[in-house]
């Protein structure tokens, strides 16, 4: 696992990495050959189709699964945003988020003060003493971010966060995301549906093709930051983007 | 079924021809017990199918508790047992006197009270824990009874000068003995010849009734010539016995095994053949002075067991056969 | 259309809606009990037209002397003491199985060569009948109370090591994944995270455990027999021993109402417990 | 890095990533055996330095004695008959249970008023020393092996019919709204939804009924003495009452081999179950 | 609840509805006097920020939780589509679709060839025998969507279903949708978070307030069928919507 030796002192790094669900018959081969290598400090945005592999490719960076074949290499602590929220049902809200800080070991009055602020950030003030059980669907999301953010990690994966929030909500978490990202060196695997939230949010968007996953091509977002996801360079990329993966999903059948 | 033939038969009060027409099937119960031995030995030798001839047959029921037993002929489930006088006092009580007889006894004697060696009279109990098999049986209350005659108190709850310890099941007190936790016991053959061979003393043999044949007074009603051909079976066994004891032995601790799946060790059926007495005499005075006994230590509510005994049968047999009578 | 959808929900939900004002609850209230007191009343009845038609009458005691001997015995001091008894041990077995169970269970599931080597041992140890634990009991500790809380240990201990077990198997891989993630390790991972998720699964387990605990106790107490300190276990077994069937069914009845006290205290902490989770339809609304 | 982070995780599975091939396949063979001799030479050894230092040698026997007891013993055919008879006794007793279990607890589980009129019953019953109902079993039954099957049932039913009743508790009240709004009704509510979500905690209920069954039919073997016919009980008890503790033990290792036996069965239904459900790491794995 | 009498038999009545969830301090409005009523095969789109009680109305009228006031008619079986795929675990793809036929009385043979046709209209064929957890995220929402067609009810509740879809794959389930609604007479009430979408399916986009939700507009959409999302007519009125939307986000706060 950590025998490549790579030139650039890349934070997170797969070579040749293929993944098979399952044997014979009925095996599901997931990902093929992807090849891959995120900057530390690097925001890199995954697109793809639906089953195509992403959630795969995020649970073998974070070491939950091994490849069947291929190298991972990951510099640092990792956190993962899972596709569902996976928040801890006997937690309240506020406790979920800081139960992940007291993993880290911070001390119980920082934890209380920390997790309140974590909740301001995600829009949730007001919603700590709440079970998972009592939150909307975008709620619980915004509580996994939280979480997500608070255990402060060097390499922070996030499989679809805003897949579940309104328009207004997520353009104010994606400002909340930059402000994070600008703040300390944290590199980013961002999976995403929404090719205009990647080219917003991502230095590089990565596309996947349909399964197995592969690499088909990696376009670098040289848009100044701040961006807004209304603006026309993002439209204009993103649209560049979608008629890519268009092709793709049509040479692949659907 | 059965429990319908016997009932329905039992309407018509018909004598040995009508339960001739009609094969009974008498339930039986014993226990897998050295002192049922002549129930086993009647059943190891086919003395009671001898018996009953074409009268009908015996269906034998093996217990673990004379309890146990006094249930199942209170509920109907049998005709005849081989019990304790306990629990042949507690169905007649139960019943106020209109479920069983007495009909036979078959053991008397079989059990001691047998502590450490260092023990050497009653005094020296005073403060030590003794084991007895259950609260108010026959050993009970005999040694109860022996430590109140001899001054000492004792308590249902295990207080007064003597604690007496109902240790379930048996084979625990002689356990406890073994170990040093408790200074004797009061128990019957052969869990008192067991404690003999881990090094206690005897000390005292408890005389009385030690097991004794019941009816239910339905059955006896109604198949009178049936209940003979049983006393008939047991008087065969225990002639057995008396005539050829090294056989009887070997027979009794053969048909044990068929229940319980082990024989005892020779030795043992031996030393209990040689401390119980098998005779037909139930000791009726015994019977009651353990009743007395067991009402005096507050063990019992008193009781009223005139009538208890139907050795009528019996005596009859006896005469025939030139032997002296039992009374009641 | 949409009410009769609920219909099989209904059914299913242990709570009502909660209610709104002091009449609905005391209905709620009501509504617990009602069913409780027609099952006694049918019991009661029922045993009493089988008494009325005398049958096995010799063995089996009608309610009216029942109760009535029932009541008696309480009026003595002999019952309850000897209730009092049996509960202390009852609770400091069953506590000393907790503690025991619990760190089996946990070790156990934990450490996957020990779960090899020893996991289906707590089963087997669990089928082994109480009586064959007495020579043991009597040889290590001698005739008193320590023997009989080594019985009910060894009765008990399996039961709540297994449910421990069980709630272990049963941790949503997804929660466990993401506590790892988290850099919970060890005895945080099982402090905040496996021990709560399990908490269901123990609870069922504990609730079995005391049924074992009371059912080796009973036997032990047999055993253990300490002057001037009656028990229940042998209460039951001299009265059935004198064949006094009325003492029986009172003291069963003792028992039984013990057995649906200690029911109560697990139940309240089971509906507690899927409160918590979310998993008690209605217990959400206003 | 990511390997570090799996270590708490694997500790937790109970199952490696499926192995490539033949030698991978006899690798976790072993890996599952070792652990268990390595347990039993471990016991073994500390007995008989236990058996060395002559303490409490007269009662207890070293693991020689024993272990060429139980080899005699299973020379002969007494031993094998009494296991054939138990354990046919067993499994009637045990099938009855989960019938009258199961249905008590689907019906229980369904109807409001019956559970709070008989809910917590069940664990009250459960609580019942298989002695009381001794009595009741030779009153109803007579002397015969209904007699025992009834002691086997009382003792286990409560418990499967406690684990269908927490499992239907815990059924996700999605999934319950999802069936319900689909149109599953009653019975099919029952046979598509709630039965399949509660098949974990009822394989655990089994588990414990199958402990409550053995437990209370060592005990009522002793009710019911058959010639002939040896049971694992009675030469239990004989063993004890001969005061020969080399059989006694020899005996608890046969029931102990058997309980692990029938652990290793509800294990692989266990096992079954989670895997189907995904909640077994590393059973997706190539 | 059956008391009110409307005058047009509409599909969907609610009038008035409130919906608090528990008591006390720590009470939680969700719905606030909400009055909406569906034509029979009217196709409703409800838009609304996160936690604003979408999931709430659409549980309501499904007869899976009672209104704190306010009365509630439907006319016709409900199927709902939860937020969740709310898959059984125990049952492969295939099987959890079939078991939505069985309980409607299909025979055996049809539900076999039925779930078939309908993991081809989810473009799942060849994944009926997974069971959830081997499915993507994705995945799981398709089946689930197959699910509720399945039950063919006369009402059908969507809880934002295609929020875990790439753009491709939406805009193929968007018209396959649009195929089943014209087959029937379907009476649709659709969640989603994105505004082009409800335009692009919806008779009518019904914009609800946040915390505690309230109807504050109604879009009727009068563009002809076929539409694509990406057409010129589709993105104008989406835009009038989410400036509107903006508009009162900016009101209610952050
Ligand atoms: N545990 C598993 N067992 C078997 N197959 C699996 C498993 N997990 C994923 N797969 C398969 O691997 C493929 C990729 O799944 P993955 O979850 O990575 O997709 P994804 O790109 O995240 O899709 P989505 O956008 O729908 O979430 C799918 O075809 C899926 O069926
Ligand atoms: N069971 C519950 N108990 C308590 N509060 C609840 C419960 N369910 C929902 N709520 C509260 O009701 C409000 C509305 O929730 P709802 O799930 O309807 O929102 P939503 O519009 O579906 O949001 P989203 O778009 O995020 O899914 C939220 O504030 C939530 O906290
Ligand atoms: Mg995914
Ligand atoms: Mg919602």
């Amino acid at each position: 696992m950590t025998t490549a030796v790579t030139e650039a002192p890349a934070a997170v790094t797969l070579s040749g990495v293929s993944k098979v669900y399952g044997r014979g018959g009925t095996a599901v081969r997931a990902l093929d050959q992807v090849s891959l290598a995120a900057a530390p400090g690097e925001f890199t945005c995954l697109i793809g189709a639906s089953g195509c592999g992403k959630s795969t490719l995020l649970s073998l960076v974070a070491g939950l699964d091994q490849p069947t074949s291929g190298e991972i290499k990951v510099g640092g602590r990792v956190a993962l945003m899972f596709q569902e929220p996976a928040l801890f049902p006997w937690l309240s809200a506020a406790a979920n988020i800081e139960l992940a800080l007291r993993a880290r070991g911070v001390g119980r009055a920082e934890r209380k003060s920390r997790a309140a602020e974590l909740l301001d950030v995600v829009h949730l003030s007001g919603f700590g003493g709440k079970r998972p059980h009592e939150l909307s669907g975008g709620m619980r999301q915004r509580v996994a971010l939280a979480r997500a953010l608070a255990q402060e990690a060097d390499v922070l994966l996030m499989d679809e966060p805003f897949g579940a929030l309104d328009a207004m909500t997520r353009d104010l978490l994606h400002d909340e995301l930059d402000r994070v990202c600008a703040g300390r060196n944290l590199t980013v695997l961002f999976v995403t549906h929404n090719v205009r939230e990647a080219v917003r949010l991502g230095d590089r968007v990565v596309l996947l093709s349909s399964r197995p996953g592969r690499v088909i091509a990696e376009y670098p977002v040289p848009i100044q930051r701040p961006r807004r996801i209304d603006a026309t360079a993002v439209a204009e990329l993103a649209g560049t983007i979608t008629d890519r993966l268009r092709e793709e999903v049509s040479r692949h059948g659907k | 079924s059965s429990a319908s033939s016997s009932s329905s038969s039992g309407a018509t009060s018909g004598g040995a021809t009508q339960a001739a027409a009609t094969p009974v099937t008498v339930r039986l119960g014993f226990l897998a017990n050295i002192t049922h031995a002549p129930a086993l030995i009647a059943l190891k030798n086919g003395y009671f199918s001898k018996a009953l001839g074409s009268a009908g047959t015996v269906d034998p029921t093996s217990f673990s508790s004379g309890t146990q037993e006094t249930t199942a002929i209170l509920a109907g489930q049998l005709d005849a047992a081989f019990v304790g006088p306990n629990p042949a006092i507690n169905a007649w009580q139960k019943s106020g006197g209109t479920a069983i007889k007495i009909v036979a006894g078959a053991a008397t004697g079989g059990a001691s009270i047998v502590v450490k060696p260092s023990i050497t009279g009653a005094s020296q109990l005073k403060g030590q824990s003794l084991a007895t098999p259950s609260l108010g049986n026959t050993q009970d209350v005999a040694l109860r009874y022996w430590l109140k005659q001899h001054g000492l108190t004792t308590s249902a709850t295990g207080g007064g000068d003597v604690s007496i310890k109902p240790t379930t099941p048996n084979s625990a007190a002689v356990l406890e003995f073994e170990s040093g936790q408790i200074a004797g016991a009061s128990e019957p053959a052969p869990y008192d010849i067991e404690m003999v061979n881990d090094g206690g003393k005897v000390l005292l043999s408890e005389p009385g009734v030690t097991t004794v044949l019941m009816v239910t007074q339905s059955f006896l009603s109604a198949h009178p010539a049936v209940v003979a051909d049983l006393l008939k079976a047991e008087i065969e066994a225990i002639d057995f016995i008396k005539t050829s004891p090294a056989a009887a032995q070997a027979d009794a601790n053969a048909e044990l095994a068929a229940y319980t799946g082990k024989p005892l060790k020779a030795s043992i059926v031996a030393a209990s053949f040689k401390e119980i007495d098998f005779t037909l005499d139930p000791d009726a005075s015994s019977l009651t002075a353990d009743a007395q006994q067991a009402v005096s230590l507050g063990l019992l509510k008193p009781v009223n067991l005139s009538g208890i005994f139907d050795l009528a049968p019996l005596n009859a047999l006896l005469s025939a056969d030139g032997q002296p009578q039992v009374n009641s | 259309m949409a009410s009769s959808t609920l219909a099989g929900l209904d059914a299913l939900d242990t709570q009502e809606a909660a209610p709104r004002d002091r009449r609905r609850l005391a209905a709620s209230a009501w509504a617990g009990l009602w069913p409780k007191l027609a099952a006694v009343a049918l019991v009661l009845l029922a045993w009493e037209l089988v008494h009325l038609t005398g049958w096995k009458k010799f063995v089996l005691p009608g309610p009216g002397v029942t109760l009535s001997n029932l009541w008696q015995q309480a009026q003595a001091s002999l019952l309850w003491h000897a209730i009092a008894t049996t509960l202390e041990r009852a609770v400091i077995g069953f506590a000393l199985a907790v503690l025991i169970g619990a760190l089996v269970g946990a070790t156990v599931s934990r450490i996957r060569p020990l779960r090899a080597a020893v996991g289906s041992l707590i089963t087997g140890l669990q089928t082994m009948p109480s009586i064959a634990w007495f020579p043991f009991a009597i040889i290590l500790f001698g005739i008193n109370t320590t023997a009989i809380l080594f019985v009910i240990v060894l009765g008990a201990a399996p039961s709540i090591a297994n449910g421990l077990i069980t709630g272990v198997d049963y941790t949503p891989p997804l929660l466990l994944k993401a506590g790892t993630l988290m850099g919970l390790r060890r005895l945080s991972l099982y402090r905040h995270l496996i021990m709560p998720a399990s908490l269901p699964a123990f609870v069922a387990g504990l609730k079995q455990g005391w049924a074992f605990a009371w059912r080796s106790l009973m036997a032990g107490e047999l055993l253990v027999i300490i002057a001037n300190q009656p028990s229940l276990g042998v209460l039951l077994s001299t009265d059935q021993d004198q064949a006094d069937m009325a003492s029986v069914v009172a003291i069963m009845i003792v028992i039984l109402v013990i057995g649906l006290c200690v029911d109560n205290v697990f139940g309240m902490a089971d509906r507690a417990i899927r409160r918590r989770w979310g998993l008690m339809a209605g217990s959400d609304a206003a």
